[in-house]
């Protein structure tokens, strides 16, 4: 039985993977985030040199030893941007887990029980939601101090609010779905209809938002190391950026050097939209991540 | 009907506006104005000269350094000279200082500047310390007495003790106001100055309205000296220096000072040229940072003198201009007063060359040891990790040069950037290794030297309000020596004073001066002529440099082709709807 | 309908908030439910159906009034009697598709009692339970490890009606079984309910705006309008003379036969006004007053109260007295 | 009138408790570091002790903190204007001065671009979303999500690259030229304004019109599947009213409430841009204000911003509550 | 309007689904023709095709002939000058086939206004005059959607429909949505409306009793095919089909409570992948095992009543 059990339901509903790996955008997105990710990983092997070395005369053009050329004070680029990948990433993803961790639990607490409780965190949404984030972010990191820790601490406190919202407002639909009443009927304590019932209704959502929150964050975190909130000593891809403009990278034609951690935010970016769009269309289309 | 009437009242705005704006290029085009960009991080709210809020120091002092002149001035290579007065006497115990003004002084509404005008301004510091405080130093509570004498030519400062630097800081750093008009303005402290203020500078300010972003400069027909050449000067202020070298490039602005990592970028371009102070600083307009590597000379290891003196040695001072300042600097000396004032600097200083390998000796030698990781380890094993605060931006890339210097000689240096806050109570309460600082010092030995003019120090722990005691480090001979100096008022003396201090300084290594930055200021000839620095000096609000440019230019007129495109699609679109719906409307 | 009630709604109000003023869905409702009592409770949409059906259930508790299991309020009474009840009662929903976790497969969902109700099986006894309880509902053990999107409507109502049989109930509540079904599958649910009915010594109570689906499956029916029941009596009785002008009207616009549809032509409406709005939710008189031809001076300014008989009882002032008899 | 009095009242008394836990925070996260700010402006300053002591008393920073901060609600809420503070680095110049200054241009800047890429997003996702499924479609769709992407600062470097510097098409920085006029409002120095804001402006349209279009773009993708688009069509309606008078009339309430939504972040968006452009508003100040560790006026900006955006989000519920007939607030 | 061999195909991953599949129909001037059948049979989908609404990736095949045009071979703009002048439609949700934001009123006045000369200002008045003629108070064409109840609704999409006064209206479930009462007042209105012989109606629904009550001639559909068609009292009273009699015994009415209704056993097959053979087979308590393979033909009954099964009968009952 149970083998019969395993073969429906390989060829049934289980084909969230298999359908998103027939979908050629999220072919593509995933391929690219997966060659970022491997870069990010193999960091200290792939960069030639450490980041912060000086390495060679300030300002080389890009060569063959330097393939984006060096900084002012002749440190690697290239190697900048390997760990850069490593830490941007790092952040991406840390941000996006606390951001999916923390918006839904409290979007299902909220939807799920309701009344004072919903109340209560509907506020604090709403509070975080109209205040300007990025703005705000600046402000506490600017109180913080530069550093790894409270770049994700405001990447996460500013960026759960619109996750939470959303899975709130869809466990309010499924709330009041008969199969949630059904198992109400049938005795399911609160623990199975939360774990059950709306949990693996709400989970594509949570995916396809937990995976935009990368972006998220490492366009934050970009936007933080641009104003020089991000710690200097560790290099993101905002860090190469902000000393691309600071150290005016384009006086010393250092195009490469604007255009190479643009490019990799923009590649993320895009990968990211691409499974999310996917996972948005395989599963329901009614709740658009991707519009938000 | 009404969408066509909109549409016809657009179009003709779009010509009024357009004819306005050729009106406006011919104008711009015959005007003989040199651009000049200056870089103030927030709006200019006030052209007050005793209080800068609104700007900082620096554009404070280039801005109304055109407008307004002090007693005294200083010629390029940092000697003082006469400005408005033309010769000064000073008594033998340096307490009473006389200034004789030049004749037929005007103000630029054509009033006469006088000896009232200096009493009325010196006297408003006395009364209000706060007009007083810019720039650092506070002449007010030296001066028991000012007076003017009965011909109005000359003043007379009678102070409560000796103190020989009251002839640069008086003559120097303060400026002159009318009296005739401040005397009625209710609160001097919050004068915005706005309009058409009164000064006697070679230029003066017109129509100047709080918070715009350009201020225009017209020639100041009472000016005493030669009149300019330049027909006005007009200044655009810019949030940062990021955008300088393209404003220049583009021909957007004649005269600004560019970042250093901008420079290459300039010098490629035949027209520009550059005129840039080796490490000279003129008083009273402009400072020149420097750097300072602070230690908390109360906390082992850096209690120790060798210990001092070994990272002394470990630091490349010469690489860190290279790198940290793209080579536009000075490496600074351990004497602790910058080059310009090479007149009071002995020559027997010790010197500290980048020598790693004697630094790392020096250490091996009071016992430190080699750990495994290559590093240096206490006498006692543990690992010796200083830490080097700062608040990242630019000073970040000196402290890496730094941080690898260090890591060369065996010391497992790291850099750690704070906020400014945890920076100011770091040294507030001494809990830091090493600090790196950036400061501007106006170039008279005295403010160079008296930051270390202190007889008293706090403990680690406990907070020290006063930023002077922030080293924490006290020589009684050195206090001795600076008070015993400005009660002095020969040269001679003063130089055998001032060389002890340097000497205990050089050899002590309370803290270390890393470099002198210079300050640059491109230009393009094609506007500007006739500028050589080394006579004329090297800092464009200097009124004799001033009046000797000549060709004064003109901004390039803005081409506003792509805004005429822009506006033309707009209407064009509006006009094309507007005619659809009317058509339509008609049709049914 | 005779001594001891197994399920009890004592009047029961609920209301709601809607567009600026409260509406009492349900309106200080009453209903005895005996142990193998068939029902029907017959109301257009608006009538307060689906809340009357919460109400039994327990899902909506009452503003005003109390649910009695037993003898005892479900909603006063501890954990225990809520599992008895639970156990005893249970529903058919309307939307067999919207009644299905559409992650779970059948057998997760026919389950689910055996799980929390019942209890301590193992998984093995469950499958088999579940295969029994598909036999009952006439479907094959191969539905089992279906999805819902996999079944058709009827089918997934069979399922329905598999898992609310699983706790083995004295009662089930079904809210619009056949509203969402093609007429031969809704014949189908109806004649399964019968039979489980009579099979199973276990009463149903079907909650519908068909008259003919209530006429066709009970034996004693309420009449609803506007949250308020107006007519309970056996069905039979109702069909052959209502007492209620609207349930008048309610009949009188279901089809008889279908071949009576063609042979008479339009009846035309036996409504006042046509289209005109009328506010069903009134705040004093009769609600139905409005479109009542029959409506006296009384019916404007107080609610008629449910009166009658053991046989019936109805809640108007001027009720048709056997003017229309239609004989079997 | 749909809104009814009671949904103005709870909307409203949402606002301002909105604005009243901005207003704590801005109060309490400064606090939490336990440097005296007065010591920072001596240090900036480079007053004597005696100045800072004078200072502190000035400051109420000796009193306890809840007398700290009813002064500091005095200061912000019962004053006019708002004592904000002064600035570290240009004391005495007060936070409010500053910020007067500054944030017209911010509001020209957001504003202007708000509404350009609101009605390009829109019209573009419009089309887009009605040709769902077409090359157009994913032509607009993909190089929208490709833009949205991407972090504005680095669009308007390599704008100020490509058009100011390359090209020289519109000037490199700045929010107007030298001109031999002061700044008024003549037309040629609007003229000179409109020049100046224009690559700003168009750095900031690519950057969020790709948001309107892709959420217009859904809204009509969705729209078009609904029963009275459907219904529209085999009307046999012309067109444009299709796209008009159904599509665009329905699937544009949602783009109001994101504007909403997406003013904070815009405005975050600019504040970078202004610092590429060295803009003279808010964003160029806060550049500064942080380089310069100036607290007052990063504080000073939090409020107006936070001021600005809550009331933004309020008028644009009440005018979504306006515009969507089927809404009715209770 | 002549229909002849249309079919409707949708590609799926899992097969073509085949929604309507080879029907032949002419709908007579002035008449009202039912179409009935269980849910997902292609009623819905006939209808939509009349109006070419099938949009790819759906095939439409065959020949709609319609006042001597081919309605496949229009033009786009032929198209929208053809749809609601000459074919107009009623919506299955009236509920949703209104734009919920802009007032009724208006909504009539546009298809009005694109369809001729009229001026707004006209289109308006015309649409007060069908608002009336629709029994609705005159202040409803300046009401929104949602301001209105689903019989209300239903009638706006009424008024909407008979605008132009097309040649053909097909109604689409119009009451399915609606109590009892609202369901009788549609459709004595319909009725109504109709009845000035005018115009012709394809009336869908699965509601026998309700198709009973409107048409003059029913077809009944099962699978995508016509299986039976004939007078409404032919097929209705004396079903030929054993699809059309178990459709008619599995409907309830009042009088069923007396007696057991019989559903019909098994339940139709998702149309994928189709064998040509009787679509009925698996589920008719009749079928021989000529059912099984190949297609039943086409027999003639009185009245032009036809069936398509190798086993008609003739008279009702068993």
């Amino acid at each position: 039985m149970n083998v019969k059990r395993l073969m429906v339901s390989a060829s049934g509903e289980d084909t969230f993977l298999k359908k998103l790996l027939s979908n050629k955008a999220a072919i593509a997105g995933l391929v690219i985030l997966l060659s970022l990710v491997v870069i990010a990983l193999l960091a200290s092997f792939l960069s030639p040199y450490a980041p912060t070395a000086l390495v060679a005369e300030p300002y080389l053009p890009p060569s063959y030893s330097h393939p984006f050329g060096t900084d002012g004070l002749g440190r690697d680029i290239f190697s900048q941007m390997i760990h850069g990948t490593a830490l941007s990433l790092e952040i991406g993803f840390v941000s996006a887990a606390g951001i999916t961790i923390l918006g839904t639990t409290v979007g299902i607490i909220s939807g799920y029980f309701g009344s004072y409780v919903d109340e209560a965190l509907m506020r604090i949404v709403d509070v975080l939601l109209v205040i300007p984030s990025i703005a705000f972010m600046i402000f506490v990191a600017v109180i913080l101090g530069p550093g790894l820790e409270s770049v994700l601490i405001v990447i996460i406190v500013f960026g759960w609010p619109p996750m939470a919202r959303m899975i709130r407002s869809q466990t309010l639909t499924l709330r009041e779905r008969e199969f949630v009443e059904s198992a109400v009927v049938s005795g399911a304590p609160k623990w199975y209809i939360l774990g059950s019932m709306i949990f693996p209704n709400v989970i594509s959502l949570i995916i396809a938002n937990g995976i935009l929150a990368v972006i998220y964050g490492v366009i934050a975190d970009a936007s933080l190391a641009f104003l020089g909130l991000a710690s200097t000593k560790n290099y993101s891809w905002g860090t190469v950026l902000y000393n691309a403009q600071n150290e005016g990278a384009v006086f010393h034609g250092g195009i490469a050097w604007i255009l190479a951690p643009g490019i990799f935010i923009a590649l993320t970016g895009i990968a990211i939209t691409l499974i999310a769009r996917a996972i948005d269309d395989i599963t329901d289309p009614r709740y658009s991540a991707v519009g938000r | 009907m009404k969408a066509k009437l909109l549409a016809a009242a657009l179009v003709a705005l779009f010509i009024v506006s357009g004819l306005t704006v050729a009106v406006g290029n011919t104008r711009a085009a015959t005007a003989q104005t040199l651009t000049v960009g200056i870089v103030n991080p927030g709006p200019i709210e006030t052209l007050n000269p005793f209080y800068p809020g609104g700007q900082s120091a620096t554009a404070n002092s280039q801005l109304l350094g055109v407008m307004y002149l002090s007693l005294l001035s200083q010629d390029p290579n940092g000697t003082v000279v006469p400005q408005l007065a033309q010769s000064w006497t000073v008594n033998s115990n340096a307490s009473v200082f006389t200034f004789t003004l030049r004749q037929n002084l005007k103000w630029s509404d054509g009033q006469p500047l006088t000896a009232n005008d200096v009493v009325f301004t010196f006297n408003a510091f006395i009364h209000n310390a706060l007009l007083d405080s810019f720039n650092g130093f506070i002449v007010g509570p030296l001066i028991k007495n000012v007076s003017a004498s009965v011909n109005n030519t000359e003043v007379q400062f009678t102070l409560y003790h000796s103190f020989s630097p009251f002839l640069e800081y008086a003559g120097l750093g303060k400026v002159i106001v009318p009296a005739h008009i401040w005397s009625h303005v209710s609160n001097m402290t919050n004068f915005s100055n706005a309009g058409n203020p009164v000064g006697d500078g070679p230029f003066v300010v017109t129509n100047w309205v709080p918070g715009s972003s350009v201020i225009n400069y017209k020639p100041n027909p009472y000016y005493y000296g030669p009149a300019p050449k330049i027909g006005g000067i007009a200044v655009q202020i810019l949030s940062s220096t990021s955008n300088i070298a393209s404003l220049l490039q583009t021909g957007s602005l004649a005269l600004a000072q560019p970042a250093t990592n901008q420079i290459s970028a300039l010098t490629g371009v035949s027209h520009m040229h550059l005129a840039f102070s080796p490490g000279n600083a003129i008083f009273g307009t402009y400072f020149d940072p420097a750097g300072l590597l602070m230690f908390d000379d109360m906390l082992y290891p850096y209690n120790i003198t060798q210990v001092r003196q070994a990272i002394a040695y470990a630091i490349n001072r010469t690489q860190i201009v290279q790198l940290g300042l793209n080579g536009y600097g000075t490496p600074g000396s351990q004497g602790q007063l910058p080059n310009s004032l090479t007149q009071w600097i002995p020559n027997n200083l010790p010197n500290y060359t980048f020598d790693p390998a004697h630094a790392r000796q020096m250490l091996l030698g009071l016992g430190f040891k080699n750990g495994t990781n290559g590093f240096l380890t206490f006498p006692n094993g543990t690992a010796w990790t200083p830490k080097i605060l700062d608040t990242g931006g630019a000073n970040s890339n000196v402290v890496s040069v730094m941080v690898q210097n260090l890591q060369s000689a065996g010391i497992d240096a790291s850099e750690s950037v704070v906020t400014i806050g945890s920076l100011v109570s770091a040294l507030e309460y001494g809990t830091f290794d090493m600090v790196l600082l950036t400061t501007s010092r106006p170039p008279i030995p005295d403010f160079v030297l008296g930051v270390f003019a202190l007889n008293t120090t706090t403990p680690i722990g406990q907070q020290e309000l006063n930023y002077h005691g922030w080293t924490r480090w006290t020589n009684s001979t050195l206090w001795n020596d600076l008070q015993q100096a400005r009660q002095v008022g020969t040269f001679s003396a003063q130089y055998q004073l001032y060389a002890d201090a340097q000497n205990i300084l050089a050899t002590q290594v309370p803290l270390i001066t890393l470099y002198y930055g210079n300050s640059i200021w491109a230009y393009s000839n094609a506007s500007i002529q006739g500028w050589s620095p080394a006579t004329q000096g090297y800092q464009f609000p200097q009124a004799t440099l001033l009046t000797s440019l000549s060709g004064g230019a003109t901004s390039a007129a803005p081409d506003y082709t792509y805004v005429y495109i822009g506006v033309g699609i707009v209407v064009a679109a509006v006009v094309a709807v507007a005619a659809v719906a009317l058509m339509r409307r008609r049709q049914r | 309908m005779e001594d001891e009630a197994l399920l009890e709604l004592r009047n029961a109000t609920v209301t709601f908030e809607s567009r600026n003023r409260r509406i009492n869905a349900l309106d200080n409702v009453s209903i005895r439910i005996g142990r193998e009592d068939r029902l029907a409770v017959v109301g257009e949409s608006g009538a307060g159906k689906t809340t009357l059906v919460r109400c039994l259930i327990g899902l909506t508790r009452p503003s005003n009034g109390s649910v009695i299991f037993k003898g005892r309020d479900i909603h006063r009474s501890g954990r225990k009697t809520l599992k008895e009840f639970r156990m005893s009662v249970q529903i058919i929903f309307q939307d067999p598709y919207g009644a299905m976790n559409p992650k779970h497969n059948m057998l997760q969902y026919i389950t689910m009692p055996l799980k929390f109700l019942t209890g301590d099986m193992t998984r093995m006894e469950m499958e088999t339970r579940a295969e029994e309880l598909l036999g009952y509902v006439g479907l094959k053990e191969d539905v089992l490890w279906k999805y819902p999107h996999q079944l058709s409507g009827g089918q997934k109502q069979r399922v329905a009606i598999g898992r609310a049989l699983a706790s083995d109930p004295e009662f089930i509540i079904a809210d619009e079984p056949t509203s969402m079904l093609d007429a031969s599958a809704a014949a189908g649910i109806l004649n399964l309910l019968k039979k489980l009915a009579d099979t199973r010594k276990m009463g149903y109570a079907i909650v519908t705006h068909n008259m003919g689906v209530a006429a066709y499956s009970s034996r004693d029916i309420y009449v609803m309008y506007s949250g308020k029941v107006i007519e309970q009596t056996e069905t039979a009785a109702l069909v052959s003379s209502p007492r209620h002008p609207y349930s008048k009207v309610l009949l009188d616009h279901a089809p008889r036969t279908l071949s009576s549809v063609f042979a008479e032509n339009s009846k035309g409406v036996n409504l006042k006004g046509d289209s005109g709005e009328h506010d069903p939710w009134a705040e004093k008189g009769c609600r139905y007053m409005q479109l009542c031809t029959r409506a006296v001076e009384r019916c404007a300014s107080e609610f008629p109260p449910l009166a009658g008989n053991e046989s019936g009882r109805y809640a108007c002032f001027n009720p048709l007295e056997n003017e229309l008899k239609r004989g079997q | 009138m749909r809104i009814s009095g009671k949904y103005l009242i709870r909307r409203s008394i949402y606002a301002v408790l909105t604005f009243f836990i901005a207003l704590v925070m801005i109060f309490i996260i400064p606090r939490l570091v336990a440097v005296n700010p007065v010591d920072i402006l001596a240090a900036s300053q480079q007053f004597p002790p005696s100045v800072t002591k004078q200072l502190i008393i000035q400051f109420g920073l000796n009193q306890p903190v809840y007398v700290q901060f009813a002064l500091y609600l005095k200061n912000v809420l019962l004053t006019f204007p708002p004592n904000l503070g002064y600035s570290y680095e240009y004391y005495p110049t007060s936070t409010y001065q500053l910020i007067a200054t500054a944030l017209p241009w911010t509001l020209f800047l957001v504003g202007s671009s708000v509404a350009v890429s609101a009605l390009v997003g829109t019209f573009v996702g419009l089309y887009a979303g009605y040709r769902r499924g077409s090359m157009l479609d994913r032509t607009i769709t993909y190089s929208s999500m490709t833009l949205r992407a991407l972090p504005y600062f680095w669009v308007a470097i390599l704008f100020q690259i490509l058009f100011a510097v390359v090209f020289r098409i519109f000037p490199v920085a700045g929010a107007y030229s030298i001109l031999d006029t002061s700044p008024a409002f003549s037309p040629e120095w609007t003229l000179d304004v409109a020049y100046h804001s224009m690559l700003p402006m168009i750095t900031l349209v690519v950057s969020t019109a790709p948001v309107y279009a892709i959420i217009m773009r859904n809204n009509v993708a969705d729209l078009v599947r609904e029963d009275f688009m459907n219904v529209a069509e085999s009307k046999g309606l012309k067109k444009q009213r299709i796209l008009i008078s159904y599509a665009l009339r329905n699937g544009i309430l949602p783009v109001i409430s994101i504007i909403a939504v997406n003013f904070g972040y815009v405005v975050g968006g600019a504040l970078l841009v202004e610092i590429v452009f060295g803009y003279p508003g808010i964003g160029t100040l806060l550049f500064n204000a942080i380089l310069g560790h100036d607290y007052p006026v990063i504080e000073g900006i939090f409020y107006i911003l936070a001021i600005t955006v809550i009331l933004a989000n309020y008028f644009a519920d009440l005018i979504y509550s306006l515009v969507d007939p089927r809404i009715r607030y209770t | 309007m002549e229909i002849s061999n249309l079919s409707v195909k949708f590609p799926s991953l899992k097969g073509e689904v085949t929604a309507v599949d080879g029907i032949s129909l002419s709908i007579d001037q002035g008449k009202v023709l039912g179409l009935a059948g269980e849910s997902g049979c292609g009623k819905t989908t006939t209808g939509l095709t009349l109006l070419r609404m099938i949009r790819p990736p759906g095939v439409v095949e065959g020949d709609i002939e319609f006042a001597g045009r081919n309605l496949l071979s229009l033009s786009d703009e032929e198209l929208r000058r053809f749809r609601w002048k000459e074919v107009s439609m009623i919506f299955q949700g009236a509920m949703n086939s209104l734009n919920p934001v802009k007032m009724v009123g208006s909504q009539i006045a546009d298809s009005i206004m694109d369809h001729t000369k009229k001026t707004r200002l006209e289109a308006l008045k015309m649409s007060a005059e069908l608002i009336r003629r629709v029994r609705l108070p005159p202040d409803s064409i300046h009401k929104y959607p949602h301001q209105l109840s689903g019989g209300q609704k239903q009638r706006i999409v009424i008024a909407m429909a008979i605008a132009l006064q097309p040649k053909l209206i097909i109604a689409d479930e119009p009451t399915t949505a609606l109590d009892v009462v609202s369901q009788e007042r549609i459709l004595d209105l319909l009725k109504d409306i109709v009845s000035g012989g005018s115009s012709t109606v394809l009336f869908i629904s699965h509601d026998l009793s309700v198709l009973a009550k409107m048409c003059d001639t029913i077809a009944i559909m099962y699978l995508g095919k016509i299986v039976e068609m004939g007078s409404t009292r032919d097929v209705l009273a004396s079903p030929a089909h054993p699809y059309t009699s178990a459709l008619i015994d599995s409907n309830i009415t009042i009088e069923s409570m007396n007696s057991t209704v019989e559903s019909i056993k098994g339940y139709p097959p998702v149309p994928i992948n189709l064998p040509t053979n009787c679509r009925f087979s698996d589920r008719c308590p009749f079928a021989t095992q000529e059912c099984f393979d190949s297609e039943p033909p086409q027999v003639d009954l009185k009245n032009g009543h036809v069936a398509f099964c190798y086993h008609p009968r003739k008279e009702n009952g068993r």
